[in-house]
């Protein structure tokens, strides 16, 4: 067996409630350098309340971006956070899950960072129903690098990019999640705050993958879908009667809603056994935590099975 | 134990025939014998990219000592199909055997070199009363005759069977046994061994690729999660992970691709988790812009790139070490980072543990550049040059968050800018110390510097903090020594896996009268650039082996050193190379001789193959090999007369040129 | 039409304030008042990555003749806001103006430089009749004052203002030009102008972005098809075609990541359209391996990589040239391609014609290097710099079909072994002549060779063949020249956007009685190995100029001539040299003297303030720096006494350590 | 105006019918080396028939396949082609399709190559809607690498990298082809070759971007979805009375069907522009065949645009 030579005793991650926490306790070092009035500050505090309302502390909790306006969002939380590569949020994020899954591990970043560039991860994780939690600030835009079509901005919509207008049809956020096998998938607006805190936090309790895509309005370069053009369409399922997420069909129908009428809330829900649930090394507990190293009856094992 | 003055004992056996036909499974049963005797193997398998058919070349040498490659010769083929023995006769040295399954192949005389005896089994008549036996099992009676024919143990070949067949119960293994117990015997009665009375009482080795000891030496250095996307050659080390992890406590992922590959473990090594990935170049292209992301926020990772013939796909299951520049120009910007280039199947254990302890300790991505060679040959070792008993250095590490304010009572710096440019780490999850590793460049506690305004200052500070750790990981890396005499008409150097020809080839050439010594550098980045500069100023010649075009190495030494060598023994056609491609190079460069790269007749024949398959229904083989002058198309000539396979009739004439090996025409007789 | 002895007149105007304060607008207007002058102008916009806030400081400067940097000089800062006074006040050059708007700043006379005078223009009540006005309005209101203090004439703005606002109707052109005049007006009433009688007659300039001469370049050359992802500092090539492409016949793809992009101008490229695409490192990362396949199926496709701060995301709206590792390394394999470098503006605009010349010619990728001064700077240029006509050179290609048969009769020999290493190409569509280009290693005709058996032979000639094209390729590259005279004292070399800095730096250094001389070199890979090594041999001292850490150039040069200079002189810090970077470093190596990384006091208040920010609640500005002894942190200090902003007192002392930058404690006064 | 040095003379595209042609003339130069029984040669001879039926030569033909053992096959039939990189058949056939929309581009490749590590690609080329037809040669198993996991590997499926079986729900193309906005979506099986053949020819015939999932077992390395598996399972659509491919919800709830009965045949169309109809530039005939450069006058113009 190894000699590990300098090693370093760590706490094991507390799990249990030490406090609750105000939003105050989980204000980050900077203050967020949105454009005033941006949606992302509605996404940035929701985020805060679910986290307190999980009783989750700020060193439980690890925040992974990608590049983008959203994807600063890390750096204006108090919790551990990386600020990773555009379009790779959920590989890193899946990365820290596996290695300490006692870490709730939440990804979060833009629509061209998780519907563009990424959105083959964002299908892998939702299959691979690994226990995280992904929140997609959707402004139909890309906002960092000044204003060009992204895969939700709406069909001929004029941008930097397509000054004459969007040729592609945009993606269907939610009706993607679904077939591609998450199991908590849903829709919120920046312009009802305290519904994305709510369903931020469902999403977060939910185990498995969870979807979250946040309308978050693009107040510079998006003057399209403004937070008064959502007003006017959005609604939530929750105050529909009959509406059932665990019902597949009826929630593909909702995921095709959009024009006149743009649902919130938990569009679909389903129950399967977590990636992590399966992976047997797992059970021993994080990885981290783990030793290191191969025993020698261990290793003569695997060199006599060369023999 | 080997006394003095005694020759240690060799031989090279070649397996050939299809893809599927079952052949490695039957040349690595066939090692195993031996490893188990305690003798010492090498085998190289020359494959192609198929899944059936196509033409695979399995080369098994066998030695009382170690050996380092598969070395120049063949004693015995065994020839699964025609072409094989159309193939590899010719090569097989005086006093050698052909073997092949005399009811469905024949061999040509014309084809046998003098002093090559054949040695056809009559499988139906042998294994007759055996029942029904799959295809495979011409294999092994041609196992068991060889058995005989090397002279080892048959007894030996029973155990391995046994385990082999282990799982499929007694029967199956019984009439193996029997069908070889025929070919053992069937042997006895017609044919003299070659070879005998092998020296040895050493107990069994071990017999395994460069990517197992890969997978099992980071085993040991404590990894504990293994992300890959298969990809030839490195593949190998993804299977025995998925096999083993479990037992093992490693977590091993498939992914979607190299991008989440390298993603994922660079999330999980800054999570924590000893973390390493493998794939080749396409790959490695793909998982560049993360190596650069493992630099900026200081996360320890491995990445190993297992080259193989390019550029692009190229020939995937060919090997070279054409991706230094690759790995070297890995992502944009500077960055720390190491670069560890294995040399022999012992150090892929051991650099694969080191890696990860450099790769922690000094909070950096670290790359391994393997090639086919190294990773997919398979060798034995001395039953003690593993041991699972490796050091593993942490390096600098916090238990817990210092007390709050700064002068160590502030926030959490998890990039405090240190002298040796290493800041201690502490793992997410620790109470009150949240932090964020950002790729965007940012201050001592990880805030980004680039979005307020410009900050020339903490940018310079922050990015000579990064690059400091160069010298301090380069002052921990033992540089490199030169092996063999001091006095040397020429010093070869090489990286990676060249070690073993380059030693064997010295070898050769101090039996043939030349003194050469040997230059191996294990560290490519950083770069002994004294030491290396020191040794080779007093060197009176120079030159560099490597498979690649360029002479990439050969680069990549001047631009560390400015030192330009005298030559670059390349080679870069997808096999490796064998010792007399070095020694034969050496000899022209002490001489003054130029390289010459016109075709040869061996070459010709080769491309004259080609042309039969692909243009001929494979009907056709090369007979006649004629020089002619350049006849209109501007350079000199082969003519190769292909004939009927058949009738053996000359069809037809292919002109090939001798500089550009253009397949200019093909002249039909008569027309 | 100037004449002998008149020192050209020029000036240095800053402009600073928050994003998204319209403050590039602004500045560009201006700079048209001056280009539509005839006068030159040079731009560089120092910018933060966030949309809005921060800070943006945008120099122009304004000459009479052609000037190629940035400069070392501010003569007029216009501040917007109260943080811009406090940062550039003090680099105003005496006989300088500040203005500001009076109503909402104030400048401390402590902060002002002797001879500098101060102008606060008192917004609300000089646009008090205006109407209602926008915030961007005191922009608007400053440049009118400007127009009076550089001497710059009033009606020029009038037309500047009438085409920039032209869409938005009469109305607001007169709202701003009222303002203007306003501006104007109380400048002539309060203070002399500080340069006049600028000497011009030409016509009007073009006034450009690196970006926009590429696009406009590659469009002249032939360009069909662009294609691209955002990103800065590449994303204005793909607004200047998004914008143009319709009118210009070009095909303009935003694509969902940079493998798309790179895959795509390959698949047009290879069915016959040019095809170019840029990004930086990060993307660039992306296409690597595309870019390895262009070089196997010998696909023309041009790649710019426009570098910015690395590693990693690093600072993104800052320049570096770090990437030039990267793009020499892309890929696996060695495949032939070339990598060029422009200088200027004028070589952005002709380079990327002649890549994709390159690109058909030769049939392989061309990669230029580009960075974020050389890309996103604006400069005047010669009314005739720019021609649409340029050669475009397509290359050897069949019309038709060759007749079947072999030998000019075969199928078609897409990769015909020619001498030169170039196979005539013929585009898909054509009758008769199918054929597949495969990034799997193949013969003649793209059958591969890499699956039915080793064919060492064909593998070696192919890439033989294709690494000859390296050869044909250098032949028709023009190589670099040196500038200046013979018998200087020191050769700066320099590679892409260090040319105009690099050439103001030897004038400057001539008038200080130092002579030096310039070897800019623009073909980076192939490399002009023999006539370079030529021109260094005969150079007294050598130093490269880059903006790296660790002189990626001069490696590469040492790597493909075995030549070392003697210095680098380097800068990392994101900002583009100004000539005294340059001057400062040269004279210290001819006096011998070594560069001193310690920080420096202006960098020690660059840190003070980021303190300032991130942990003050930005309410202090630095005051007092002092040099202080180890005292128990490893080295020598700073002490930064920091001042509450209000009132003036100090607050307490920051600790910075002088070798690392490390800021090691905040003492609190009276604590 | 740019001078062109070496202009070419180049035959248009001949999009008018020469003759109809024999599976013979289709032939390419080297005979498959697939394993005996694989599913691909079915997929090459349909697409052999398909091409016959659509009266398409081989010139007016490219083919564009990734890396994997399916992606062979453009070696193995008489058109123009591109065997590109893994993952990236796609985008290299829009760049040829953007350059010269006359050709007829197919792109084929593998699951691996197509749902794994191109699957970006294809979401995004189906929301594009450029004429191009996709087939996918689904084995559920990655053959050219020796038989790893591929995303449609069924659940705890061994493979060699999974021995002890696949953890993560395999991905639904046809459901993904659906909601990524692909106009034309079947599912053949090459037990099936003549449907196969039909569908193809659909496929090419149809306007816009069509995704075939071709079930095309490996049998060397996938022993569970073998020919008699699907053979047991599968069944034509065109068979249901009221099956009408054109109903989105009916579509996808077939799309969902997977398991006693597998669905063949066209599942999902719809009628919407192409990308080439909504590109000005191509209105002037295919860019490879547009003059090269800028005129003079245009030239002045961009250049005063910058005065
Ligand atoms: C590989 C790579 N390509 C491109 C970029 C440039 N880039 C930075 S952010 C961004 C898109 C931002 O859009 P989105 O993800 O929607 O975030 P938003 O800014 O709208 O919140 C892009 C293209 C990058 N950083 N890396
Ligand atoms: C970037 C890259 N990664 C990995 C590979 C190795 N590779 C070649 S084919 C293949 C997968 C083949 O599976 P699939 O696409 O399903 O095709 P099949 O062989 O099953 O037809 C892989 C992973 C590669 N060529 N390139
Ligand atoms: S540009 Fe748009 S997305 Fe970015 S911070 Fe401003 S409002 Fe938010
Ligand atoms: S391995 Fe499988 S997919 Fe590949 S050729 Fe053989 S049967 Fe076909
Ligand atoms: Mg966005
Ligand atoms: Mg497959």
């Amino acid at each position: 067996m190894a000699v590990v030579e300098e090693k370093t005793v760590r706490d094991p991650i507390v799990s249990t409630i030490i406090d609750v926490q105000t939003l105050k306790d989980l204000e980050g070092p900077v203050d967020p350098d949105w454009c005033p009035g941006c949606g992302d500050f509605a996404v940035l505090k929701s985020l805060k309340e679910a986290l307190i309302e999980r009783h989750i502390q700020p060193h439980q909790a690890l925040i992974v971006s990608g590049i983008g306006c959203s994807s600063n969002l890390p750096g204006f939380i108090n919790a551990y956070g990386i600020h990773s590569l555009h379009g790779r949020a959920l590989p890193v994020a899946t990365g820290v899950k596996l290695a300490n899954h006692h870490l709730h591990v939440i990804a979060v970043g833009g629509d061209g960072d998780g519907y563009g560039i990424g959105l083959s991860h964002l299908i892998h994780a939702a299959r691979r129903n690994l226990d995280l939690t992904y929140i997609v600030m959707n402004n139909e835009i890309y906002g960092l690098t000044t204003g060009q079509a992204s895969p939700t901005s709406m069909l001929d919509m004029r941008t930097k990019s397509t000054p004459f207008g969007c040729a592609e049809m945009p993606i269907n956020p939610i009706a993607l999640g679904i077939v591609s096998g998450a199991t908590f998938v849903a829709r919120t607006f920046s312009g009802d705050q305290k519904h994305m805190a709510k369903i931020f936090a469902q999403g977060i309790a939910h185990r498995g993958f969870s979807l979250i895509d946040c309308m978050s309005p693009c107040v510079t370069f998006n003057k399209v879908n403004t937070y008064p053009w959502f007003k006017e369409r959005c609604y939530r399922v929750e105050d529909e009667a009959n509406y059932n997420p665990y019902e597949l069909m009826m929630a593909m129908e909702k995921a095709y809603e959009w024009g006149a009428r743009i649902p919130l809330g938990v569009i679909f829900r389903a129950e399967r056994p977590t990636y992590e649930d399966s992976e047997p090394v797992l059970k021993q507990g994080p990885v981290v935590d783990q030793p290191m190293g191969i025993t020698r009856e261990m290793f003569d094992q695997l060199l006599a099975e060369t023999m | 134990m080997e006394t003095v003055n005694h020759k240690p004992k060799e031989i090279t056996i070649g397996l050939a025939g299809a893809a599927g036909d079952g052949l490695d499974r039957t040349g690595y049963n066939l090692a195993n014998v031996a490893s188990r005797l305690g003798l010492h193997v090498y085998a190289y398998n020359s494959y192609q990219s198929l899944i059936r058919g196509g033409h695979t070349w399995l080369r098994l040498r066998i030695s009382e000592r170690k050996i380092h490659t598969q070395g120049d010769h063949v004693n015995v083929v065994i020839a699964l199909n025609q072409d094989s023995i159309e193939r590899h006769a010719r090569a097989i040295e005086p006093g050698g055997v052909l073997l092949f399954n005399g009811d469905r192949l024949r061999c040509d005389p014309a084809l046998l070199p003098e002093g090559v005896r054949l040695l056809p089994l009559p499988f139906n008549e042998l294994t007759g009363g055996l029942g029904k036996l799959l295809p495979v099992m011409q294999n092994t009676l041609a196992v068991g005759a060889l058995m005989h024919l090397v002279g080892l143990d048959f007894e030996v070949l029973r155990g391995v069977m046994a385990d082999t067949f282990g799982r499929k119960g007694g029967e199956i293994i019984a009439q193996n046994v029997a069908v070889a117990q025929a070919g053992f015997h069937y042997a006895r009665a017609h044919s003299e061994p070659i070879i005998a009375g092998w020296r040895s009482s050493r107990p069994r080795l071990p017999f395994l690729t460069g990517n197992t000891a890969f997978a099992m030496g980071a085993a040991a250095g404590g990894c504990k999660f293994y992300a890959a996307y298969p990809m030839s050659p490195a593949s190998g080390i993804l299977h025995w992970f998925a096999e083993h992890g479990p037992k093992i406590g490693v977590v091993v992922k498939q992914c979607e691709d190299e991008l989440a590959v390298a993603n994922m473990i660079i999330g999980a090594g800054h999570a924590g988790a000893r973390a390493m990935c493998a794939t080749s170049g396409g790959g490695f292209a793909l998982m560049t812009e993360a190596i650069g992301m493992a630099g900026m926020i200081e996360a320890p990772a491995v990445f190993i790139n297992v080259q193989r013939g390019g550029p692009s796909t190229g020939i995937p299951t060919k090997t070279e070490q054409g991706d230094l520049n690759q790995v070297f120009g890995a992502s944009q910007g500077d960055y720390p980072r190491a670069i560890i280039a294995p040399a022999t199947l012992k150090e892929c254990y051991y650099s694969a543990a080191e890696a990860l302890n450099l790769a922690e300790q000094f909070q950096l991505p670290v790359m391994i550049l393997s090639d086919l060679l190294l990773s997919e040959h398979r060798e034995t070792l001395e039953p003690d040059d593993l041991t699972p008993e490796v050091p593993i250095r942490r390096g600098e590490r916090l238990r817990e968050a210092p007390a709050p304010g700064l002068n160590g009572k502030g926030p959490f710096r998890r990039y405090a800018f240190t002298p040796s440019g290493i800041s201690p780490r502490l793992l997410p999850g620790t109470p009150g110390a949240m932090y964020v590793a950002p790729t965007d460049d940012h201050d001592e506690q990880g805030i980004l510097i680039s979005d307020e305004h410009t900050n020339t200052a903490l940018r310079r500070k922050i990015q000579e903090k990064r690059m400091r750790k160069m010298e301090a990981l380069l002052a921990e890396l033992p540089p490199p020594v030169l092996e063999g005499p001091a006095d040397a008409e020429i010093t070869l150097i090489g990286w990676g896996s060249t070690w073993g020809v380059i030693h064997e080839a010295i070898e050769q050439l101090a039996e043939q009268g030349i003194r050469a010594n040997h230059l191996h550098i294990n560290y490519l980045v950083p770069f002994h650039k004294r030491e290396v500069t020191e040794i080779l100023r007093h060197c009176q010649r120079t030159a560099v082996v490597e498979s690649n075009y360029t002479g990439q190495f050969a680069r990549h030494l001047r631009a560390e050193t400015g030192f330009s060598v005298d030559a670059v023994i390349t080679k870069y056609d997808g096999e490796p190379f064998d010792p007399k491609h070095v020694i034969e190079p050496v000899r022209a460069i002490l001489e003054g001789r130029l390289r010459d790269l016109r075709v040869t007749e061996e070459e010709a024949r080769e491309i004259a193959y080609h042309y039969s398959r692909i243009y001929l229904g494979d009907k056709a083989r090369p007979v006649r090999f004629e020089r002619a002058p350049a006849d209109g198309y501007g350079e000199p000539l082969w003519h190769v007369q292909l004939a009927d396979r058949k009738s053996g009739l000359p069809l037809g004439d292919l002109i090939i040129g001798q500089e550009t090996g253009s397949t200019y025409a093909w002249q039909v007789h008569g027309e």
